[in-house]
């Protein structure tokens, strides 16, 4: 492409469907319930997995005995860990580019002991659910308690124990990095700002729980694996290479998703075992986590303790950042895209925002023995600018300076692109200054702040946060790749055109709710010329898919949208030469526009794309010799010239805190960002709204309480708090466009940028509130409880 | 005490009407509303999200009004009327909410969307007049991991704005 | 998660439900709205030999006034407690609470003599009878019996219902003009468990505040009855509204720490709640 | 979960060691003891049925009484297993004092549930353990008065 920044010809083309808000074809059969979820499948002869779990978060398997568990009725076979172990290769959950992480070999049940509350032990076949759970409960194990390490804080003390003999210590992986100089920086800044963020552990909660059924056909010697996945040719892979299969002899499908967020991209023991099991029986196997066994195994998220300090000079410039960031991911790194990369992310980007010169970080992984931790929605995200948002907020207000005025100060400049952060992140083009801007204008900022003083002085405690935030999207291999995991950055479309003129679309992402099959319908319709009623969109399924890595990192769009749109141009341009040869004109003279062959200089209709489709398919006899129609076409994308594309933006909270009760209202909150060209403006917003839910949720509600001997405290749905609809507040949303010159649609992701800035804006919006107190609370979620420590009503 | 009530073991007939439809079956007495939609008459819209009650994933309506399926035995809806998002969607019940959810993106993995849907039904028949605020309160019991609510909130809002203004016809 | 295997018996008469009970005794549990017992089966931990189901006793439906008396069906549903006039009349409290008891579609099911029956002490009915100073009536072997809901609700989960008797209805004094109510809740999200909450009632006819009764709920094994504080407030009315008189509370409140709040804030919170009540009846 | 507390018992310390010694006076003070056998000098095996609500657990537990400075010093432990419902465990450390009256017994208690009990009862965890040792001391407190 001689310049892609000229030829920009997906987005102009004639009845464009890039930029329109076109409802979600695929949404109108979930509206009727008509859904086809994993649990949805029944197959012949297929059997239920119920597993029996570990209630001791550390405890050594002295003997398992499933006598009485096998004669129950309706039980076909009742399997320990260690006979399963027999069954398959285990894994290991680390990467070639996380220097020195280490982490044990993991089977899909307990084997010799297990390491957290909830790890699966023993598995039990049985015809129905109910039946296999009637068995679970007479199947005796013996246990030896083993010391528990809870506390990550602790995890690396010389007297606390190794959790596994085959490492030294509790370490799974450090980080440290440092530019410029730091000390010095902190010496001549004028205000030296210290807090201890404590990010609680939080989880997904996803409404359709982990499913899989695996289907193992001895004849062909094939496994059928339908799967709530983000990633089925990573799962393809995974299923292949830990079971000693061709990878070629396993098929991945996933249909509808409820619901993932980052929870259903990571391979789960007891998954695996369903998997494992099907192969060992030779038959349909299904599991279905249960509510209580999603809050024991599902993966947690976040769990750091971080220590940071912010030197600025007393015109609010920032002259160092300087943090230390634990965190505990739990007995295991998780598979196969571990458990460093969350810590990884927060040394890569807090603070990315702002032009830093002098910058340290060092980040601690260690092991515990609680739930498995890994990347969740957001990944790091929401700690860096939780870190970075709350001292520039806390400066500010040391030096008496808007919140508003020293952002305005440290931000990259709008015309400072491209340009590299302190840790290396390249950043093409972003908009910090307009998106600040427009947020101010339409939150109507000077009002806001007037109204908070007002309601003040009537002892009426609101707050204001912003958040600006920047967001790894469209990764390239150098997120997972080049670490040596099976895990795909570029991504496939392939286009058929059949012979009625439908365009049929076969991508690599997958959809989950999000409107990934809309969005791609989009852009080959719009690049192909046609209606979208008439592109069929097909997507988890690895026998029928182009080879991809499926959705996460806010990818979808960006990657296999791009190559949606090469391959629509390409199939054009094929059709239009079989047009050339049928109209015996110039191709290059023609164009497609709602499914018609038309005149590319005024648009009349010459012929329809199901007549071209005909002549192709039945008569291609009437072609010259030397002419073959190729109506079929493959196109991939992966982003070379940026690792990631990196987005912006920026978000504010308005709230009021009862300061007697410590209870907060949410009353708006407002996000603008920039994820580039923008496909389909309302799939985009409610991205965003979604993702900052989600956030307002790990801000005010959501935490995995662990006890002391690593028990969770609240793994149902009564205990553990969602944000619900009452809570929330409506939310605005409005769009800076920078769009990525890497490709040539121009778009970047979106599917994060709400959790990234949400529990920030929230915690400054707090802040904010309680400043006529002289209190602060920088612990997530923000708690009634925190609030009334902070003010000093209740003793901590 | 009566010599002749029966203590009801294993599996028992039960008869109702699902979605219009005389159904007649038997069930383990144990079994719940929920899985005896989904596992023995195959109506898999109605979703198990917690089988504690608490995600309104199951919600289904029983003689009208709605409720939680998995906190209720099958064997308690014998004789009852059961009405699922299946039966709703085709008798056009929910028509004039099912495009406002489309049209407004109400939904995302739609998996708690049929909860959502009969939860909304019963909201604008109660409350014909709510405001967002109240749209709210009625959904506290209703999990979404996906949207946010707002685009809930807002396509309740439109049905609950074009039927003030039919009924002002 | 999927409920262990149980017998079942429908009575469809109160009779047949106390003969089930002298038949089965401790083994047996009833099973009315079985918005908190389905839960449990679920999650199997609950493992009744027989669940007795109620929901099929007509006479246990309804909602009517008895000499001055309003009487609810023990299988009232709380849907339609929200919404009955007869209610909303004679016990505005009940109609002021039922929107905080979970969502609709548990309270479509959900009974008001399950709730009072089950004894949650996070729940809001039980601490609302003791405030309107309701009776429970059961029905045993031996006949109707009336206890006073201050004598109902004795431990964590424990009320005074024997193994063989059921609980019909409850019964409430009906209020007058004079009275006033007052209902608050501190809830993290709406419909949840309250941190702490609290139910009043009293009486205005004189120049005094009389019959202050404030009950509070989650704040102890079952709900507290703080007459000291009542008292107190009722002592010094009007000058309550420049000092309340709450450091009783201390000490007739005994609240454990749970997941959402400590003891001690759980005591603040009461004493908070009950200054809101009492300045909302003086605006 | 820690909590502590005093009674006044009618007996002298020696009585009370008995008493926690004694199978059919410890199954009586155990709330919900529905079977208790003495295995050796110290420890006894027991069936402890808790209901807490709608909560239903049965416990195999093994207790252990331990003479930490005997006749005023004890120790009472105990670890039940529940199958898939999860376990308990606790301790009790009693202190004897001798007075006028009788014997002041003081106490400080430990208790942690695990497993399924733990992750969906914690919410009530505190007032259960509350209920369960003031019932312990209650049935105690009756075993003296009786005798």
């Amino acid at each position: 492409m001689n310049s892609q920044s000229e030829n920009r010809w997906v987005l102009d083309r004639p009845n464009s469907y890039i930029g329109r808000s076109v409802p979600r074809p695929n949404a109108k059969r979930l509206l009727e319930g008509r859904g086809h979820f994993v649990d949805d499948i029944v197959l012949p002869r297929m059997l239920n997995v119920v597993f029996v779990r570990s209630p001791y978060a550390h405890a050594r398997i002295l003997s398992i005995d499933t006598t009485a568990a096998q004669s129950y009725p309706g039980i076909t076979a009742v399997v320990t860990g260690a006979q399963l172990a027999e069954r398959h290769e285990p894994w290991v959950g680390v990467l070639k580019h996380l220097q020195g992480i280490v982490s044990p070999p993991q089977y899909a049940m307990a084997v010799e002991k297990a390491c957290w509350q909830g790890e699966a032990v023993v598995a039990i076949l049985a015809k129905t659910r109910a039946e296999g759970e009637d068995a679970a409960e007479s199947v005796q194990i013996q246990w030896q308690e083993l010391p528990v390490v809870a506390d990550a804080k602790t995890a690396l003390d010389p007297d606390t124990p190794v959790i596994h003999d085959s490492l030294e210590n509790n370490l799974c992986w450090e980080r440290n990095f440092a530019a410029g100089d730091v000390d010095q920086a902190f010496e001549t800044a004028a205000v030296v700002v210290e807090e201890t963020f404590d990010i609680g552990r939080h989880t997904g909660v996803t409404v359709e729980p982990r499913s899989i059924v695996a289907d193992y056909q001895p004849g062909e010697g094939k496994l059928t694996v339908y799967q709530s996945t983000q990633a089925p040719h990573m799962m393809q892979n995974v299923f292949a290479k830990h079971l000693g299969m061709n990878e070629g002899d396993v098929r991945v499908v996933t249909k509808d998703v409820g619901g993932s967020f980052g929870i259903k991209v990571h391979v789960y023991a007891d998954e695996f075992a369903a998997v494992a099991l099907s192969k060992m029986f030779q038959r349909p196997v299904k599991f279905i986590a249960d509510r209580l066994e999603s809050f024991v195994t599902d993966i947690h998220a976040r769990d750091h303790l971080v220590k940071a300090r912010m030197g600025v000079s007393k015109d609010g410039k920032i002259q160092a950042l300087e943090f230390d960031d634990l965190t505990g991911i739990g007995p295991y790194s998780m598979y196969p895209r571990t458990s460093g990369i969350e810590a990884n992310q927060i040394v890569n980007l807090t603070g990315g925002a702002y032009q830093i010169e002098n910058y340290k970080a060092a980040a601690k992984v260690v092991f515990q023995n609680k739930n498995v931790m890994c990347q969740y929605r957001a990944v790091g995200h929401p700690v860096a600018c939780l870190i970075a948002e709350g001292l520039i907020d806390e400066a500010a207000r040391q030096l008496q300076m808007d919140p508003v005025d020293i952002r305005r100060t440290n931000l990259y400049p709008d015309d400072s692109y491209p340009c590299k952060s302190i840790t290396g992140m390249a950043f093409e083009n972003l908009s910090h200054i307009q998106s600040l801007d427009k947020l101010l204008d339409m939150m109507d900022y000077d009002s806001l702040r007037q109204e908070q003083s007002e309601l003040r002085n009537r002892g009426i405690y609101r707050g204001i946060g912003l958040a600006t935030f920047i967001e790894v999207t469209n990764p390239s291999p150098m997120f997972y790749g080049v670490g040596g995991a099976a895990i795909s950055a570029q991504d496939g479309c392939t286009l058929r055109l059949d012979a009625k003129g439908n365009v049929f679309c076969a991508t690599g992402v997958t959809e989950q709710g999000q409107g990934t099959e809309t969005v791609i319908a989009q852009i080959v319709a719009t690049s192909v010329g046609v209606a979208m009623e008439n592109v069929r969109v097909i997507t988890g399924d690895t026998e029928v898919t182009p080879y991809g890595g499926g959705t996460w990192a806010s990818r979808g769009c960006g990657i296999a949208g791009e190559a949606a749109g090469q391959a629509g141009r390409v199939l054009r341009e094929n059709i239009l030469d079989v047009a050339g040869v049928i109209l015996q004109t110039e191709s290059t003279a023609l164009d497609i526009q709602n499914g018609n062959i038309v005149d590319g200089g005024d648009g009349e209709v010459l012929t329809t794309l199901e007549e071209v489709a005909r002549v192709a398919y039945y008569r291609p006899d009437t072609f010259p010799e030397d002419f073959q129609s190729e109506l079929v076409v493959t196109r991939h994308y992966v982003p070379r010239d940026y690792p990631f594309a990196f987005t912006n933006g920026i978000q504010a909270s308005y709230l009021e805190v009862d300061n007697e009760t410590g209870l907060i209202r949410l009353l708006k909150h407002w996000c603008v960002e920039d994820c580039g060209t923008i496909i389909n403006p309302q799939l985009v917003d409610e991205q965003i709204r979604g993702g900052i839910v989600q956030g307002l949720g790990a801000a005010l509600f959501e935490h995995c309480i662990y006890d002391t001997e690593g028990q969770l405290q609240n793994g149902t749905m009564a205990d553990y708090l969602v944000p619900m609809a009452t809570e929330m507040p409506d939310i605005d949303c409005a769009h800076v466009v920078s769009m990525t010159r890497s490709s040539e649609l121009g778009a970047k992701g979106a599917g994060e940028a709400g959790t990234a800035g949400a529990p920030a804006a929230v915690m400054n919006a707090l802040n904010d509130a309680l400043t006529p107190f002289n209190a602060r609370v920088t612990a997530v979620p923000l708690t009634p409880q925190k609030i009334l420590e902070a003010l000093g009503t209740l003793s901590p | 005490m009566s010599d002749s009530l029966a203590v009801l073991k294993g599996d028992n007939n039960i008869s109702l009407t699902v979605n219009g439809e005389s159904i007649s079956e038997r069930v383990p007495v144990r079994r719940n509303l929920a899985d005896f939609l989904r596992l023995d008459l195959g109506l898999t819209g109605t979703h198990v999200g917690c089988e504690h009650g608490v995600c309104g994933a199951c919600t289904v309506r029983l003689d009208g009004k709605i409720v939680r399926s998995c906190l209720i035995l099958a064997i308690q809806a014998d004789g009852k009327r059961v009405d699922t998002i299946e039966g709703l969607s085709d008798d056009g019940y929910l028509e004039d909410l099912q495009a406002s959810f489309h049209a407004r993106n109400g939904l995302q993995c739609g998996f708690c969307t049929p909860g959502i849907l009969l939860t909304a039904a019963e909201l604008i028949e109660t409350h014909p007049d709510a405001d967002r605020e109240k749209i709210r309160e009625f959904l506290s019991g209703n999990y979404c991991r996906c949207t946010g609510y707002h685009a809930i909130v807002d396509a309740i809002e439109s049905v609950v704005h074009s039927r003030q203004k039919k009924r002002e016809l | 998660m999927k409920a262990a295997a149980f017998h079942y018996m429908q009575p469809k008469t109160v009779d047949e439900a106390l003969g089930c009970l002298e038949q089965l005794g401790s083994d047996a549990t009833i099973l009315a709205g079985g918005q908190s017992l389905m839960a449990s089966l679920n999650m199997r931990l609950s493992n009744p030999a027989v669940l007795i189901d109620i929901n099929a006793i007509d006479e246990l439906n309804g909602i009517s006034t008895v000499e001055g008396r309003l009487r609810i069906g023990a299988m009232t549903r709380q849907a339609e407690l929200e919404y009955s006039p007869l209610v909303s009349q004679h016990a505005p409290l009940i109609t002021m609470v039922m929107p905080h008891i979970a969502h609709p579609a548990i309270r479509n099911r959900g009974t008001i003599g399950g709730s009072i029956a089950f004894a949650d002490p996070a729940a809001e009915l039980p601490a609302c009878l003791v405030a309107l100073n309701g009776q429970v009536v059961a029905q045993g072997p031996n006949g109707e019996r009336r206890i006073a809901a201050t004598e109902f609700f004795q431990d964590l989960f424990e009320t005074a219902l024997t193994d063989n008797e059921l609980l019909t209805a409850i019964e409430i004094p009906m209020a007058n003009e004079n009275q006033r109510f007052g209902f608050r809740e501190l809830a993290r999200r709406h419909g949840d468990y309250a941190m702490v909450g609290l139910c009043a009632s009293s009486d205005w006819s004189s120049d005094n505040l009389t019959e202050l009764r404030l009950a509070y709920f989650n704040v102890g094994p079952r709900p507290v009855l703080a007459e000291q504080t009542a008292s107190d407030i009722c002592r010094i009315w009007p000058q309550v509204r420049n000092e309340m008189p709450l450091d009783q509370l201390e000490s007739e409140l005994d609240p454990p720490d749970d997941l959402n709040a400590s003891s001690t804030m759980r005591v603040h919170l009461a004493k908070v709640l009950t200054r809101r009540i009492i300045e909302e009846w003086l605006s | 979960m820690e909590l502590s507390g005093e009674i006044k018992l009618e007996a002298t310390p020696d009585e009370i060691w008995h008493v926690l010694n004694d199978p059919v006076a410890l199954q009586r003070c155990i709330p919900g003891c529905t079977a208790l056998e003495k295995r050796d000098t110290n420890t006894f095996l027991a069936t402890i049925q808790t209901k807490i609500g709608p909560v239903n657990t049965q416990f195999s537990t093994v207790l252990t009484v331990i003479p930490v400075a005997p006749p005023t010093h004890y120790s009472l432990t105990g670890e039940g297993q529940s199958g898939i419902s999860g376990f308990a465990k606790g301790t009790v450390n009693i202190e004897l004092k001798a007075n006028a009256a009788g014997t002041l017994l003081g106490y400080t208690s430990q208790v942690l549930i695990g497993g399924k009990v733990a992750q969906v009862g914690s919410r009530l965890l505190t007032a259960a353990a509350k209920k369960w040792v003031r019932q312990f001391f209650d049935s105690l407190e009756a075993v003296f008065n009786e005798n």
